[in-house]
């Protein structure tokens, strides 16, 4: 009965974001602390559940009385609340700063918008229900428009107009491949799509997954639906950006995870040969179509923003090949990889926040010195794209060698796969070093912006944990195996939810 | 060469559609026999999940998952099921008897809270967007459409109203009735020349409806153990107060999107003031 | 009966294509809204009557009403 | 009455003219168009879906209580949800669409980029 209460986490953020308009006419500053103290509500409570269920198993919460697969429900597990309390985290982290840094810009409809962006994205990790997560979906993607809209600029309308209009064809994409599924397996529940996928004609099989694999792309940022990605980090503010990648992308990359290894694929040989099309194929393809355009994209830009948004398209390409691959060791990598790369580039994010206000540009021209203004910035950029590019000694690096060991132990074509990703470092390494020289070339900046102590201490715990996952990998590593174990063990989850067993 | 392009891209759209066109007629016409297709013409809503909602024995369909396990995916129609009656069946389970509305508001309430919440960010957005549109002035109302707007403003609202509040017993429901209301607001716009947009109060009401919606919710998370439960009596289906917290959960999403989409409106036709 | 059915099917998808076509993005708007109103009265003939009212309601009425004051508010040439 | 392949036909044509539109069209109000019209066409097939030959209504009242003629109620009530969203997404669209407007003077994607680029 216990695990019922997780259905807090969706229903308590829903509650608070239906309330604010009264407590904005109230007091219009009192919106964005009600925001803030609700998702660490959300973060500390998911917390809880996260080491519930690692210490007894998966649970599930049922809403409405109404038992899977009749009704909806939560599965949490460990992959889903692990993702959920990260996704929580980031976001904690991010609003502090931006209400520390911005208090006036903040105003009561961002800070709904946020709120419901949030809460979406955790709905999103935790349903199980596909035709509820398509309703989490166009949540999240509405509220993601709205912020990133904004700005007020040109540039992002029209970034915010791309996403929508990418978002709705996915959206009606995702809807078609549900009426799929409904209309041949009489049933929305995931477990008990779960367990009468291979029951499907193959033809028809390879479209439902073909629908919801292009439904879905446009959240993880993958090609070719990642055509919003440029203006949409450009033409927001600093602080969404790292929401923008932080958990929309984390989000989106979920659900393939979820999707392709635990439903559409069939227990311990994952997807496969789904109908006539090799889905691992394809995605495997994508992610590298992706990674090479977003590398090669950050090698030609000046932006710090564009820079960091088509790195984080590159890493999203990386993960998505971890999920073409799909043994054992590539699942643990590619969790792995997606934790850092939130942590990572959250860290970057918030640090390129304060440098943008002190150098007064985005434009990395502009950053040379900013090592003699402010070095305590400038060390915690460095330690954000060391851990991106992989440095030894810093998390991206255990994570990066990790995927490059099962690319490997697949072999075959797989081997160009190798390249890309080996590839991939080298061109990070590349622009990301090329920042980092600028930074502590020898000039004076003048600039009479103060840092506020909070971000510092934001940007310190974010640092701490970059560089403490790459000297104690282990640290993770129970996580994540329970994860990966969770996320491969097909009747696992069918038996947890439906209670038969496959 | 703008037109060349222009060409090259249309080519390359219908060749797409056209693909995706043959992939999608091959996939629904799949000859039956190997694994499940499309349920085509007759389908078999035994098969389907949405038996159990038609005959309202859902609790019975739990109870015999639990007992048969992987069994009953082959026979959901063995699962037993009490007659029911319009007028006389008393707590058949959510007791609407409007199948659609038991679906959206009990057996898949959670959704509908979703979709309200989309809804509600949406305006929000559109709000946001629109807040210093300039008002537009439409032609000046004839004196039949000031006369009319006038006269059937109430009689629509109350239309809008007899809407929601018989969703559970007869088509229609919140949704529905939430928009005939916020046509009302439209007509209003349209007849009235000074017309003022209230935004302030949509906005209370909006919050209290959400308020209510995701209240009953709680209530029935910490009175019966799980989010949304119908924890009040369901009553003889057929009656008007009948089906617990449906009715008085689609009164809400109605009252909720009445306010929305006329304050929705409002901006959208500009000079929207705070 | 069948006859109206193939009828409405066959004006949906003209008017579908007369919205993409139009050059003037009112006409196409009507279009739109023609398209909405024969798909809620399919619906009815396909015995969903909830759908058809919300579809009529929404997708005939208000949303064409949206779409025209978008318009009003922009250019009407496409 | 009629087999509901023919409305599959329908929905799935209706679906690939709305998509050739979104593709092709590069004015802003006329993209939210065919949007629209794509939704619509993933409605019909989805109520397509509950679709029985010779059923009725899925509402009891007093002189219809044969349950086992009524129609599939799932795909409606997805279909209620869907229709709602839609409203939102398309309001939302075209608040986007008055500001670009506002912004460039114009609702051509392309003359927008032109802009940008000045």
């Amino acid at each position: 009965m216990k695990s019922n209460y997780a259905v807090l986490l969706i229903a308590i953020p829903l509650l608070v974001a239906f309330l604010q308009p009264l407590f904005s006419l109230i007091n219009k500053r009192l919106t964005k602390w009600v925001t803030f103290l609700t998702i660490g509500f959300n973060f500390i409570y998911s917390l809880k559940l996260l080491n519930y269920v690692m210490a007894n198993g998966a649970q599930i919460a049922i809403i409405g009385n109404w038992k899977p697969p009749f009704g909806i429900n939560l599965y949490l597990s460990p992959f889903s609340m692990l993702f959920a309390t990260i996704i929580y985290f980031v976001a904690l982290i991010v609003l502090l700063v931006y209400l520390i840094d911005k208090p006036t810009e903040v105003d009561d409809r961002m800070s709904i918008a946020t709120l419901l962006m949030v809460m979406a994205s955790g709905a999103i990790t935790l349903t199980g229900d596909i035709f509820n997560m398509f309703v989490f979906v166009e949540i999240l993607s509405i509220s993601t428009v709205i912020l990133i809209s904004f700005n007020n600029k040109g540039i992002s309308f029209k970034g915010a107009f791309r996403y929508i209009v990418l978002a709705s064809l996915g959206s009606s994409m995702l809807l078609l491949a549900i009426g799929f599924i409904y209309g041949s397996l009489g049933t929305l529940n995931l477990a008990s799509i779960a367990y009468r996928f291979n029951l499907l004609n193959p033809v028809y099989a390879s479209v439902i997954v073909f629908l919801f694999m292009a439904g879905i792309m446009v959240e993880a940022e993958l090609f070719p639906f990642n055509a919003w990605v440029p203006e949409a980090y450009k033409g927001s503010k600093s602080y969404l950006n790292a929401l923008l990648s932080g958990v929309v992308g984390t989000t989106g990359i979920y659900v393939l995870f979820r999707m392709f290894i635990t439903i559409f694929g069939s227990g311990q040989n994952h997807i496969q040969v789904i109908g006539s099309v090799n889905f691992n194929a394809v995605i495997i393809v994508i992610g590298v179509l992706t990674t090479l355009i977003g590398e090669f994209s950050a090698l030609s830009q000046k932006d710090i923003k564009k820079i960091l948004a088509f790195s984080s398209m590159a890493q999203m390409g990386i993960i998505a090949v971890t999920i073409g691959v799909a043994n054992m060791n590539s699942i643990n990598a590619g969790i792995f990889h997606l934790i850092n790369h939130a942590f990572s580039k959250s860290l970057l994010f918030i640090v390129a926040f304060p440098i943008i206000n002190i150098v007064g540009s985005a434009n990395i021209d502009k950053w040379e010195g900013l090592g003699r203004k402010n070095i305590f910035l400038a060390i915690a950029f460095a330690i954000g794209s060391f851990g991106l590019i992989g440095i030894p000694f810093f998390n991206g690096f255990w994570s990066k060698m990790m995927i490059v060991e099962s690319v490997v132990s697949a072999g075959g074509w797989m081997y160009l796969v190798i390249g890309t990703i080996l590839l991939s470092a080298l061109v990070e390494t590349f622009y990301f070093f090329r920042i980092i020289f600028k930074l502590f070339v020898d000039k004076k900046i003048e600039s009479t912006y103060s840092v506020h102590i909070f971000i510092y201490l934001a940007i310190l715990i974010l640092s701490i944990i970059v560089i403490y996952i790459g000297i104690k990998p282990s640290f993770l590593a129970t996580y994540i195996h329970k994860a990966a174990i969770d996320l491969v063990d097909k009747s696992h989850y069918i038996s947890t939810v439906l209670g038969v067993i496959k | 060469m703008k037109n060349t392009q222009g060409m090259v891209n249309a080519f390359f759209a219908f060749l797409l559609v056209v693909i995706l066109g043959i992939f999608f007629f091959n996939a629904i016409n799949q000859p039956l026999g190997n694994g499940l297709v499309l349920n085509k013409d007759n389908p078999d809503l035994s098969k389907r999940v949405s038996i159990h909602y038609i005959l309202k024995n859902v609790h019975n369909a739990e109870d015999y998952l639990a007992q048969h396990k992987s069994s009953y995916f082959r026979n959901r129609d063995k699962v037993k099921s009490s007659n029911l009656e319009f007028g006389k069946t008393k707590n058949a389970e959510s007791g609407s008897a409007n199948e659609v509305t038991s679906i959206v508001v009990n057996y898949r309430g959670f959704d509908t809270l979703g979709e309200v919440t989309v809804l509600f960010i949406s305006i929000l957005g559109l709000g946001m967007l629109l807040h210093e549109n300039k008002k537009k002035y439409w032609a000046k109302p004839s004196l039949i459409v000031r006369t009319g707007a006038n006269f059937l403003f109430p009689f629509i609202v109350l239309f809008g109203v007899y809407v929601f509040v018989h969703g559970h017993l007869t088509p229609g429901g919140g949704f529905p009735g939430g928009t005939i209301i916020a046509s009302a607001a439209l007509l209003l716009i349209l007849g009235l020349k000074d017309f003022k947009n209230k935004l302030t109060m949509t906005k209370i009401i909006e919050s209290l409806a959400g308020l209510t919606f995701a209240g009953l919710g709680l209530v029935g998370l910490f009175t019966n153990g799980s989010f949304l439960t119908n924890f009040l009596p369901s009553g003889t289906m057929g009656l008007l107060v009948s089906s617990g917290i449906t009715a008085l959960i689609y009164i809400a999403v109605g009252i909720k999107v009445a306010a929305e989409l006329s304050s929705g409106i409002m901006e959208m036709n500009g000079g929207g003031e705070e | 009966m069948i006859v109206l059915i193939y009828l409405s099917a066959i004006v949906m998808i003209i008017s579908a294509l007369y919205a993409v076509y139009a050059k003037d993005l009112l006409v196409s708007v009507v279009a739109l809204g023609i398209n909405s109103l024969i798909v809620s009265v399919l619906f009815f003939l396909m015995h969903a009557p909830d759908v058809a009212i919300t579809e009529a309601a929404i997708g005939a009425g208000l949303s064409t009403a949206i779409f025209v004051f978008a318009i009003k508010h922009t250019e009407r040439k496409e | 009455m009629i087999q509901s392949t023919f409305f599959y036909t329908t929905a799935i044509i209706l679906f690939l003219i709305g998509l050739y539109g979104v593709l092709t069209k590069r004015n802003v109000i006329k993209t939210i168009i065919t949007l629209t019209i794509m939704e619509t066409a993933v409605n019909l097939f989805l109520v397509t879906i509950g679709y029985v030959k010779n059923g009725t209504a899925p509402i009891f009242t007093s002189t219809i209580s044969d349950v086992h003629k009524f129609v599939d109620p799932l795909p409606q009530a997805l279909v209620l949800t869907s229709i709602v969203i839609g409203l939102g997404t398309t309001a939302l669209m075209l608040s986007l669409a008055i500001r670009l407007y506002k912004k460039y003077k114009t609702l051509n994607y392309l003359e927008m980029d032109g802009e940008d680029e000045k």
